[in-house]
């Protein structure tokens, strides 16, 4: 066995810090993890389309499979484990009683096709979460099926055009401003809508002349994220509402930003016909390292007929959950369909737990603490980094990269000597309309504490870097389980999957 | 209110270093007739044990599958999950970690998506995967515009065969995207001849396997068909675990895969979060939809994993992406490489084994009632019953008996008159021989 | 903010390894992780005794605890992360299953002093695992109430001398091998014994010799741990039974080794009087960082009258839980009571879970596989360390430092390397009949793969230590949240509490 | 075989380098009579779905306190443990590690026995405590037994207010060690006069408060008494939340505090596992039982954590130890550090105040009643009623109606017919108003 030269260890270990082989590395034939009884013998009834080859499994054991994943998990950053400000991302503290109560008998155990008079308990809890985003949003009806975030903003478009097709329109437009997430785009165009582009104004927010100038009867409708992406209340919301209304179109609302704002303003009383809300980042439901996510779509008086299905109903002998659109209880005008089933139950739980749990009182609480911690950054932060814009900010601060003018180094760069510091970066590189844009979303859940223990590493970051030690941060993340990973020859020759031959880099054990 | 750390000694300090008097006045730009001056009407914060009781307030009042013998399916499945499983998944670093954009502190999820990627490769029998779609009727749906891409073409030829909500699903995109469907009528007797309505324009014909009526198909035929045509052959899977018993898609000669993966790992939970599978031929992956883990290597040369070819995703292509996808069902799909690392080829193909044994034990105990007819001519572990009655009332009575009996066909057909006999009854590992003497007798008194 | 000359970050930290303040170095007065509704306005029934002054708690909201708690646990070495192979402990894997049937409703949830119609079912599973562990003993009794091993001697040695003095006699010596666990000895003084040692003869079991001329009829019994704590079968057993009894004294056998023989051999065919089972050890209940355990004790017809309250008996209606000496289905006999209530029940949910689980027949399979890992463990580090005795060995593998002879390295030092490696040490230092013991059990849930590249790693550390690189060892570990620690200084002037004013060292942030 | 991860290969392959034919050859050291050569009859193997049913068969025949109004106490006590407590606790680096003997990799159980002890020190008032007992009844024969190391003296007074199964404990000891009780008559009224039972030989008095029979007491007096006969004073807590509102037992100069820790963080359980508190003044430390963890700095001079003054430990001192302790309840202190950190100190006053206006109502809806007696004069959660009936009978009646109603003290006495009719009845704030309103009302049938 040789020392590695990196860890100076001939396992490739250090300490606690555990190497770990793929799960394809470690199988052996026969081996398994599951104890099964033996399946009775039958004649079998599969017509004959019987799997011949072998599927190339891996066998590991119970005790290997738990390992493995313990091990892979402390590869990762996490909210348990520090402050995670991804502006955009709303990386709060997701409270275990939510994952506990998503478990429950009676809910996690519930086939989605049970009979209604099995299901009651069901039904009023997608309907009490319908209720409390109603009255969070001062909206008239909800969408509950949509599965994340860009899903709900399909739905949400889809009823814009569901609803013009029914006023007998063809617009073939959806305003969409230069600072919006990369969804919003992608979803106009996957429902047939071309993108037009609305730039940003000097002061961050949609430029109220060039989008008054682009209206016009072929305009669906405008796509706004409000607290926008670059961390700012668009103040002349109004005026955009009323403006796209007269001109026929709908105000669809991205409403990722939600956090900013809830308890304090509705969405409805800023003339919002539309607005997906990320369950998972408002509402606390887990990231889970990437999904599942859930995004419940309000809906105006105008589009609610649009709504697609299923959706729940009061009827007589109680709840009922409306799966067609010729039943009697239906508006017959949905869209269609969106998702199989009736949505992600498993987040409404946690999100209404979560609700429930703050009260109308402490969501109003959350959200400015939220704001109040973003703008403790930017006020701790704006001498030493460049803010983006002037003001008080929402729930995220904002920072370009001219703080790194004549560095060397970049906005990615400073991200990586963060990561060593034992903190998650920001958001990098977006909104675009920014250049090398740093956007710090803190989240309420995090204390002054933790905050002043960020604030203090930026600052001494900063200035280091303003002191020349560029190679440094081009250096930076040595202290990780790796360190800057090869993502242009990733992508240039694809390894998508382990093959037996694979190329395996240096072997990692 | 516990999960929010500032004091109120921390805000007034925050507020001054701001310069600001109040929490308030940070909301200057908000137009002052919009800013709420009271909280929204709903009740206010509660701690941990009045939340639990009302939320389990509302579980009370279900049904259950934990406490009722169950034969549902119908693109849901109930199946044992190890414990581990779940222990796992509820890990800080899984549960609360963003998706892994820095891939120094995400070589967890990273390394566990490569797994999850070559898993639902191998079992599906293509040759890449993605890093999971919302659930099996999304995926359904983005196949098919992915076959759009592909072909260049407009046309896509539905099985009927096809569970109800992927073609509506499908459907629901296709009149927004502007392409036509083809959706052969619904086939209880996997009689359909689907080669015969493909035409130049079609992209892809979408098939189910097993069918949403039980019965199990080579495709291989069909797919050698499309291909000549210049078409696609998109495989649906609503049951994963039928894929440790029955020849995998990619034997079939399929293009695309789109697969419902809750079966393995992920709890009935009404119907989601559930987990879409995505497999395609190596050549497609750049019109492919959804994220990819890939491997590479670190500034030391050490193998190490980072999201790739994003340039087809909307955070880098925006309008021109492949999908709006963002948030996927991570970790979904982590419950399910982590059940079926526990299983392990000599697991996953016994579990299915054992499904299918289970099935049919309980298909002959039914046909032996004598007043029901076993409607699929092959199955794996879910099959159409063709009951004397309406399959709803059926179902009714069972569940006033404590048993839920299986899916009625009508509730995804209810406008199909010749549908409302059907039942669908699903076996699996879980049902023990009590839950299918118990579903007998009932059956024998109700029918 | 200065940068740690340590880690050479700003913070301290090292990327995902986060230094952690104490919760009393957190705490802000008013906050709280808990909320619970204002108390009802009462007159208070306190009679005066009201508490004064402040308790000094810290005040933190739920996420900072979940932060915090994170954060620690992630400075532990567990089974979950990598091979532990702490001889006598039996680190095996902890099948989750069994955390999760401990907490099911009706089991978790149950109060020890509900009435016995609604325990039914607690009393059953009871009687199931004493069942289970009757029969692998091979003894006709079982006390269940001890909570861990130490106090399952005390149990035993309690059960000898009641007997003892129920035959009217007293004696006062307990014969306790050298090579015992330190509980032992400290558990004969407890019950008022004399310790009077015994030898290891050179094939490192118990000197028959030596001990036969120890007995007499002051001798109450002996305590013999088997296989022993050199992971050696006591091959004269069956003498030493004899010659014990035949002396008047009985056989009390400590199994805290058990798992070497499960299914394999049955104490009760030994001769054994009594023998404590540390259910987390041989039947994998977690050790939790230290506890808790559970230790039953089976006892032979000659001590089963003494055994202590409670215990479940089989009544005509059902199972009833006998608790007072003068119940008329009591032995009128028992000892005494050792515990509050019944014993640990959560730890005899686990364990059945995980008899069940495994089975008579994996049981066997898996004691044979925990002596096969061990057997190998010594084939392959044979060569290049220094066993301490000849043959194969049972469950677990025995070195003495001979291997480190004039290298100035000793047995501490080597495992401290270890810790670097990505690896838990092996006991030191036990059994005190060798020198520098070594004492490495690896358990039959390790897989080959692992023990192999456990194996490579010694070998080659132990070739470094012969080559003469002393220092690397001295400084090891370096690679671990803490470097090796001051015990000296700790027990010198311990500080055991925090206090506002408390030294901190160099303050870790 | 799951949890087994040898491969029959792998076994073959290992038995090969050892040099021996089979595993059976390994066993050669054991005389051969005593082999087995078949499994022990018992069942085989099986999977997590038989283990479950099984084992959730068996907890279906019980009635458990989730299911049921239940104002039991007596000892242990139902509180609402947070969600996030069972979660980390339940973390694999906590739940699977062994006792921290090697710091380098223990620093998180360290600084989390740390963070308890100094819990535990303050909550009970006083200057330090250890790493936890096996329970509150073992906790005080230790300290029973440690008194008499401290004072060199062989006798102990206990008084009636003393929780019979601590008494029983402490008595096993004495009786084995020889040394001398003086047990008080049961107490219900809380009017004995232990200072008149000290004696020259005395090394300690125990008492309990609140006190089995839920009275509450200040015992200061008792201890200056005792002190000035130079012996010591034990004060026992069996329910650790009263001391968020009842004066600690370090104000009332106890020398020696054991309490029962379970009502923080830990479940029921049906009595077990559970955690001792063990707490002394400094002065007494080398004469403590178990363990502790203290403050170091480690080789840079970093703070830090380690086992210390070991020597009083078995592991070091064999037969000369103070104990003979080695596992003890690390995760059950773990779950009560965790619960306390999430508490804070006004989470947990309010706790207490809240524990204590439960059981005054319930107190108040019971005398209401006019059938029972509250003998209790002053209590905190839990009070002693004199019913006009056999206390064992009621709680049968009340338990056929759904409600766990309290416990009778004859469960405990059953020897003694004046104790016959005594209930104690505990409200907690698990306790809803319709929990209270449902006892009440069926007392009010029953007696
Ligand atoms: C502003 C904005 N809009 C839309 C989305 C998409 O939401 P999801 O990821 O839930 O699909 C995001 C997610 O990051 C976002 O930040
Ligand atoms: C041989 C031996 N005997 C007794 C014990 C004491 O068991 P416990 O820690 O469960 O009290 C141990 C524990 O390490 C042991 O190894």
């Amino acid at each position: 066995m040789e020392r590695d030269p990196v860890t100076g260890t001939f396992t490739g270990n250090r300490g606690l810090q555990i190497e770990e082989k793929l799960i394809f590395e470690q199988g052996e034939a026969g081996r398994t993890g599951v104890d099964l009884p033996a399946p009775p013998k039958v004649k079998d009834r599969l017509g004959g389309a019987r799997r011949k080859g072998a599927i190339g499994l891996p066998g590991l054991s119970e005790p290997q499979v738990v390992r493995h994943f313990t091990r892979l998990s402390q590869k990762n950053y996490a909210i348990d484990l520090g402050l995670y400000p991804l502006g955009s991302c709303t990386m709060k503290h997701n409270p275990r009683l939510n994952e506990k109560l998503a478990r429950a008998e009676g809910l996690g155990d519930l086939h989605p096709m049970q009979p209604e008079s099995t299901i009651q308990g069901a039904l009023e809890l997608i309907d009490t979460l319908a209720h409390w985003l109603k009255a969070l949003t001062g909206m008239p009806a909800v969408a509950m099926s949509p599965a994340a975030g860009a899903h709900g903003e399909l739905c949400g478009v889809m009823a814009i055009r569901a609803a013009l097709e029914d006023r007998g329109e063809k617009r073939v437009r959806i305003l969409v401003p230069e600072s919006a997430h990369g969804t919003n785009p992608a979803t106009a165009a996957a429902c047939g809508y071309a993108v037009d582009p609305i730039p940003a104004n000097d002061r961050g927010r949609v430029d109220l002349a060039a989008f008054k100038a682009k209206l016009g009867s072929d305009v669906a409708g405008i796509m706004i994220t409000n607290p926008n992406t670059c961390g700012l209340f668009e103040d002349e919301i109004l005026e955009i509402a009323d403006a796209i209304h007269a001109a026929g179109g709908y105000f669809y609302a991205d409403g990722a930003n939600f956090n900013a704002i809830v308890g304090r303003v509705r969405p409805g009383d800023l003339g919002v016909d539309c607005m997906h809300i990320n369950l998972h980042k408002t509402f606390s439901t887990p990231h889970g390292g990437g999904g599942p996510g859930s995004g419940p779509v309000v809906l105006s008086e105008a589009l609610a007929p649009f709504a697609p299905l299923p959706y729940v109903v009061h009827g007589k002998d109680g709840l009922r959950l409306i799966e067609h659109d010729h039943d009697s209880a239906a508006t017959g005008k949905a869209f269609g369909r969106l998702k199989g089933f009736h949505g992600q139950m498993g987040m409404f739980i946690r999100a209404l737990a979560y609700m429930m749990s703050h009260g109308s009182d402490g969501l109003r609480q959350a959200a400015g603490d939220a704001v109040l911690n973003a703008n403790y950054l930017m006020a701790s932060l704006k001498d030493e980094l460049t803010p983006a814009f002037e003001g008080p900010c929402m729930h995220e601060a904002l920072f370009d990269d001219r703080f790194l003018k004549d560095t060397g180094i970049t906005t990615l760069d400073f991200a990586k000597a963060m990561i060593d510091e034992g903190f998650h970066p920001m958001t990098m590189y977006f909104p675009l309309v920014v250049h090398g844009a740093l956007l710090m979303e803190p989240t309420e859940t995090e204390s002054k504490d933790g905050l002043d223990q960020f604030i203090d590493t930026v600052k001494a970051l900063a200035r280091r870097a303003k002191a020349g030690e560029a190679a440094a941060f081009r250096d930076a993340p040595k202290l990780t389980p790796r360190r800057r990973l090869d993502e242009t020859g990733a992508a240039r020759k694809p390894v998508l999957r382990w093959r037996p031959s694979a190329p395996q880099g240096r072997a990692a054990e | 209110m516990r999960y929010l750390p500032l004091t109120e000694a921390d805000r007034r300090a925050m507020l001054a270093k701001i310069g600001v008097p109040s929490i308030d006045s940070l909301y200057r730009d908000v137009p002052e007739r919009v800013r709420l001056k009271q909280p929204v009407d709903l009740p206010p914060h509660q701690g941990e044990i009045e939340v639990e009781r009302a939320i389990l307030g509302m579980a009370r009042k279900n049904l259950g599958t934990g406490r009722a013998p169950s034969f549902l399916g119908a693109g849901a499945y109930r199946h044992h999950v190890p414990a581990s499983v779940d222990h796992l998944i509820q890990r800080g670093e899984f549960l609360t970690s963003y998706t892994p954009y820095q891939p120094e502190v995400s070589q967890g999820t990273l390394q566990a998506l490569f797994e999850f990627q070559t898993q639902v490769a191998l079992i599906t029998g293509m040759e890449v995967a993605n890093a999971s779609m919302y659930d099996g009727a999304t995926a359904c749906a983005e196949a098919v515009m992915m076959a759009g891409r592909v072909t260049r073409r407009t046309r896509a030829v539905l099985s009927g065969g096809l569970h109800p909500h992927y073609r509506a699903v499908t459907a629901t995109h296709a009149r927004f995207l502007g392409f036509e469907l083809d959706l052969a009528e619904p086939d209880p007797d996997g009689a359909e001849d689907l080669a015969a309505r493909i035409d130049a324009n079609t992209s892809c014909v979408v098939v189910q396997n097993p069918g949403f009526f039980g019965h199990v198909r080579d495709w291989t035929k069909l797919g050698e068909a499309a291909r000549a045509a210049g078409a696609l052959l998109i495989v649906v899977v609503t049951e994963p675990v039928s894929l440790g018993l029955v020849a995998s898609p990619g034997e079939m000669g399929a293009d695309i895969v789109a697969a419902e993966g809750q079966g393995i790992g992920n709890a009935l939970s009404f119907g989601g979060p559930y987990v879409g599978l995505f497999a395609t031929r190596e050549k497609y992956v750049r019109q492919m939809p959804g994220r990819l883990a890939g491997e590479t290597v670190d500034a030391y040369g050490r193998r190490g994993w980072v999201l790739t070819l994003s340039t087809r995703e909307q955070h880098i292509r925006r309008e021109k992406a492949t999908s709006n996808i963002c948030t996927n069902s991570g970790l979904c799909a982590l419950a399910f490489t982590i059940h079926l690392a526990l299983l392990g080829e000599a697991g996953f193909t016994r579990l299915a084994e054992l499904n299918h044994a289970k099935a049919v034990q309980l298909a002959e105990r039914i046909a032996a009632i004598g007043k029901a007819e076993i409607v699929s001519d092959s199955f794996f572990n879910e099959f159409a019953l063709r009951l004397p009655k309406p399959a709803a009332e059926v179902v009714e009575a069972l569940a006033e008996r404590g048993i839920l009996g299986g899916v009625p066909v009508s509730r995804f057909y209810p406008d199909k008159p010749e549908l409302a006999t059907l039942l669908l009854v699903t076996a699996t590992e879980t049902n023990s021989d009590d839950d299918m003497a118990r579903l007998a007798a009932a059956l024998r008194e109700i029918l």
